[in-house]
């Protein structure tokens, strides 16, 4: 069984952390996996740097920039993670742009993944339907799961089909908003939370854009199986480097 | 084989609509919409009258001369200059106004290059009297300044892109996030045949006009409807679709298209899309871009601003494909050499974008009966600071 | 009473040729020609052709909306600012280039203020392989920058004129002195209605095609050819001749010229002649011009370089006597705050020259169903930098 | 008889000479004149100040701003003049654009120049036609001469018809040009000065434009009854003001 899938089944709420790969230093990320998972951690996102981030805000925009400059790519990630599994348990998620997976050829990458022992895949520019027409046998073969998003936006006939097609973890935007975007969740979000709760789902939802803290990590579990959080962790890194990794994730679970 | 769109929003394999899904209400509000709204006896209508009375056209079809002697072939240029705000950009504008209007927008947003598409959606917010929201890359700012002083005169907010190469390919990242974060009020006016399906058909749909006139222009002035070349610059290639459209499936027509060298092709400070590109994935689209192996988006260059964009519409990546268009690679000083050329035979100061065009006649033969038409997209008063400059006149 | 000239040179008591002997061999020259070349058919054949192909005639008759419903009235704007080359000036400079060729001159002369003759001048030079000088006030030169890089860009030398106001007039002194230095193979453009006879004839002739155009297409959206108000701005005026022409003997069309009252009529900062001016001779024509009681011509401002002239062409002047037009003064403060609301109503920058006349409608009332033609003489293109300046944009 | 008249039956060749009056300072003009009838100069021809001098070159332009920079008017130079025939023998000529004329008057102008003994006036932007159907008449009731030029551009008819009204002389333009134009006269000068004197004209001609010295002058008058110098007096008042006028008009005469 897929590790998502067996992380999810856990009673608990998941907290997910996203980080750009190859950022502050190129070689921090094999040290950032394992300091989150020992922080406590139950997923990562680990962001695969693009030039044109469309759907980020400017945190992490800034933050894949800086990791391109520093040389990451496609390759030295997955020789960064080539021993991952050795030292760490919990779900590891590509999140990238497609255009980097299909540069790398996109049965290649999934390959690797699987090799890696990466579970999940996020890529918010691949479209829904191209995944199932062109992408979603290689997926399966490599025991990936993709991960789908939906916003307020999202018609209920949508959602629905969503649902339908996922089997890990539907990734609910908060809001209509890039990353990093918001502070606080206001009566329009929760009752969107209300909103898709109350459809019954047979995935869970975790919530991602807009947690930084603590409060904004209670108010969007209340209503969903667990939250991530992106442009706060990243605002972390930029100020503190790699230490201190396990106050900040305290300082979101207290 | 066709090279008009299918049913799926692809030029061949090239098109779709690449985006994340916090876009696809609102693309999929335009994919249902957009053929059945353009049908509409009272959009064409309105289209129609403002394309005439506001926008001034028909452009003319100009015999040029001089010019023609020059090269020792029959050159019409198609007078994109002349319309309104000065380039082809308005004729794509005025349709995505009063399409966002009926689709019930109240907010404009757009990401312009050499200003020309910003200043032509600052025009038509005005117009109809909606807010209007600019991105522009900062360098692009610097260097087309009359552009971003006339949007402001229109009443826009003109945002500085601040990241990447800030030019036309981070703007464009800037508006695709604004619409991300106002996704019910607001319309994305893109200024090319690029984007997510079904931006490059409706774009494409809206500049046809173009090649429409053409056709009984050359009745006009050479008794036939067909011309022999069809010529025109491509940043991201709304004047070439344009010009193109009407012809594309007869191809007896000679489609050229002329893409920014730069300071040469392989001097790593080029635009030319066809030879550097490979396919993939930019802004919402799959086709051809200039990208670095590991698939990262690499920073353009060009002199014109307008050309100046590291991808070419999914529309040209299969004319290229499948060779139903010639490519051709222009550099900045062959650009700048032709249009000085145009304004001192002429009269004519070309848009430095339409300069790349014109520098076709430098780089290959016709014969002397053949008829070439030649997009001049636009007017070169945007650029004069960049023309005295390179001239030191 | 008719309101054209008379077989002598004269609107009434205005007009004739006050013209140094040295060049009365051209001037006769010109006199004697210009209506049997005008009337060639081959001549008039070419003068269309080049209108509409390379000019871009008819320019629309625009009605416009939002600026309509603001006033409440019907206005529509003739859209002399989409001609090439941005202004109604070239249509002018076409006629007159075609009548240059026609009397053998290779050399062609031209004064400028704004630039727009200057610049219209130089391209009719470019498109007819012909050496361009023009004249051009230092003062203007500083402040329609763009224009002069576009002169330069199509080949034209442009001398500063350093003498008196260092505007027009002066710049009209230098055009003239280089005529009778240069006799025989030289023929003087003047780009307004103003100068000897035939000048303003020929100029007003040339310009007439505004108003047969709007005829046509006021008769397509009122179904009706003739407008209850005809409005132009008035530098030397011939816009508002253009734009007056076919209607001057109807005395049920109104007509109204605008001047540029600068920075208030008796400010002393002003170019209203109608109110300041008397009679007098200027640049070789009997008309109204500023002086000094001792005949002395008074150096005239406006923020608009278009109209900062001490006199007006000899119809106008017959017009003023005559009572057959109204003439309004119009401050600059006024005439930029009726240009920006025109941007952001329209969507249109016009020139500062055509902003003076769109001050109009805060001047005065107008019925609900009154048609008022206004013509929009230019585009603002020139100005950025002055209306960016003026309102700190 | 009119002093021009008289002046001409004189079997020498007259060296007239031009000043604008207000020049170098406002009260110079009397001066001037005073000193040019002195150094042995035939006639003068006072210039009335005008702000768009067309016809002149640089140097009579400049000094004509700095004339009515100083002050100099129509009523101001009356005033000057006013006594001048009390002094002064020799023909005295008005020469100015027409609109200042205009603006005073034509029949007030031509009287006050009665008054004073003028003998005659140039108004290069006044046309024939318009002074023979408008002013001829109050010319003559005021005993004034108005002289009309001719250029080489001239045709032959219209030499013959401005011979046959003129009743001074004709001011014959040495060339097409602006004043102070031309340095030295060359063949093509020569030979239209030749085709003129050719022409037995019932008045004599008197060539202006172009004559700065010695050389130019005997060049000039060998042809014609006279020369006119301009600019190059002016230059010479530029640098000397009004003293050395005597060395001045003896360094042209030799
Ligand atoms: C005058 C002109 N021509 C051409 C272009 C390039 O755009 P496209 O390739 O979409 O025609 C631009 C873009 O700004 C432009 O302003
Ligand atoms: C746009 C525009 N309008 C008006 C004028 C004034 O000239 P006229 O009075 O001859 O029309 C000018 C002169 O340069 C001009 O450029």
């Amino acid at each position: 069984m897929n590790r998502i899938n067996k992380k999810i089944q856990e009673s608990k709420k998941i907290l997910s952390i996203y980080f750009t790969a190859g950022y502050p230093k190129t070689d921090d990320t094999v040290n950032i996996i394992q300091n989150l998972e020992k922080s406590g951690v139950d997923m990562i996102e680990i962001g695969l740097p693009f030039s044109d981030p469309l759907a980020d805000g400017p945190t992490i925009q800034a933050s894949s920039t800086q990791a391109l400059k520093n040389g990451m790519t496609t390759e030295v990630l997955f020789k960064q993670l080539k021993d991952i599994r050795e030292s760490v348990n919990i779900p590891l998620i590509i999140m990238g742009y497609f255009n980097p997976i299909l540069q790398y050829g996109v049965e290649a990458f999934c390959k690797k993944c699987e090799e890696i022992g990466i579970d999940g895949l996020i890529i918010p520019d691949l479209p829904v339907d191209v995944y199932n027409e062109k992408y979603k046998a290689t997926f399966e073969k490599h025991g990936l799961i993709n991960v789908f998003l939906i916003t307020p936006q999202t018609s209920v006939e949508r959602i629905r089909f969503i649902d339908s097609i996922s089997n890990g973890f539907i990734y609910m935007v908060s809001s209509a908003s890039v990353t990093g975007s918001q502070s606080g969740f206001g009566d329009e979000q929760t009752n969107y939370f209300k909103r898709i709760a109350d459809m019954n789902l047979k995935n869970p939802q975790i919530i991602g854009f807009g947690i930084s803290d603590n409060k904004t990590f209670l108010q969007a579990t209340q209503f969903s199986k667990g939250a991530i959080i992106g442009s706060a962790f990243i605002k972390h890194l930029t100020k503190e480097g790699v230490t201190k990794i396990n106050s900040f994730v305290k300082s979101i679970l207290k | 084989m066709t090279y008009n769109i299918n049913e799926k929003g692809y030029y061949g394999e090239f098109g779709g609509a690449y985006i994340p899904e916090m876009l696809y209400p609102n693309v999929e509000e335009l994919r249902e919409n957009y053929l059945k709204i353009m049908a509409e006896p009272e959009f064409q209508k309105e289209f129609n009258q403002l394309l005439k009375d506001y926008v001034g056209r028909p452009s003319p079809l100009y015999f040029a001369k001089r010019l023609s002697e020059k090269f020792n072939t029959k050159i019409y240029l198609k007078r994109e200059d002349l319309n309104h705000t000065g380039a082809h950009k308005i004729n794509n504008t005025i349709g995505q106004i009063l399409m966002a209007k009926r689709l019930g927008k109240h907010r404009i947003i757009a990401e312009t290059g050499a200003g020309q598409h910003g200043v032509a959606t600052a025009t038509v917010c005005a117009l109809m009297g909606l807010e209007c929201i600019v991105y522009m890359g900062e360098i692009d700012i610097a260097r087309q300044a009359p552009n971003v002083a006339r949007m402001k005169m229109l009443g826009a907010t003109v945002v500085p892109a601040l990241s990447g190469s800030r030019t036309l390919k981070d703007a464009t990242n800037e508006a695709i996030r604004d619409w991300i974060n106002n996704p019910v009020d607001t319309h994305y006016i893109i200024g090319s045949v690029v984007g997510p399906h079904p931006y490059p058909d409706m774009v494409a749909r809206f500049q046809a006009v173009v090649s429409e006139e053409i056709q009984w222009q050359l009745q006009e002035h050479e008794g036939k409807t067909k011309p022999d070349y069809v010529v025109a610059c491509v940043g991201g290639g709304s004047n070439a679709a344009g010009a193109y459209y009407h012809f594309l499936e007869d191809t007896n027509i000679k489609l050229i298209a002329v893409e920014a060298a730069g300071k040469g092709i392989h001097s790593g400070e080029s635009a030319a899309t066809s030879v550097l590109g490979k396919e993939g994935i930019i802004h919402g689209s799959k086709t051809l871009l200039m990208q670095t192996p590991d698939g990262q988006i690499t920073e353009p260059y060009s002199i014109s601003a307008g050309l100046d964009y590291p991808g070419v519409g999914p529309m040209h990546a299969h004319l290229y494909k499948s060779g139903r268009a010639q490519f051709i690679s222009i550099t900045d000083d062959q650009a700048m050499k032709a249009g000085l050329e145009l304004c001192q035979l002429e009269g004519i100061i070309p848009a430095i974008e339409s300069s790349h065009a014109l520098a076709v006649f430098e780089q290959k033969t016709f014969l002397p009966e053949d008829v070439v038409v030649l997009s001049l997209s636009g007017r070169g008063d945007k650029d004069l600071e960049t023309y005295i400059n390179y001239f030191n006149l």
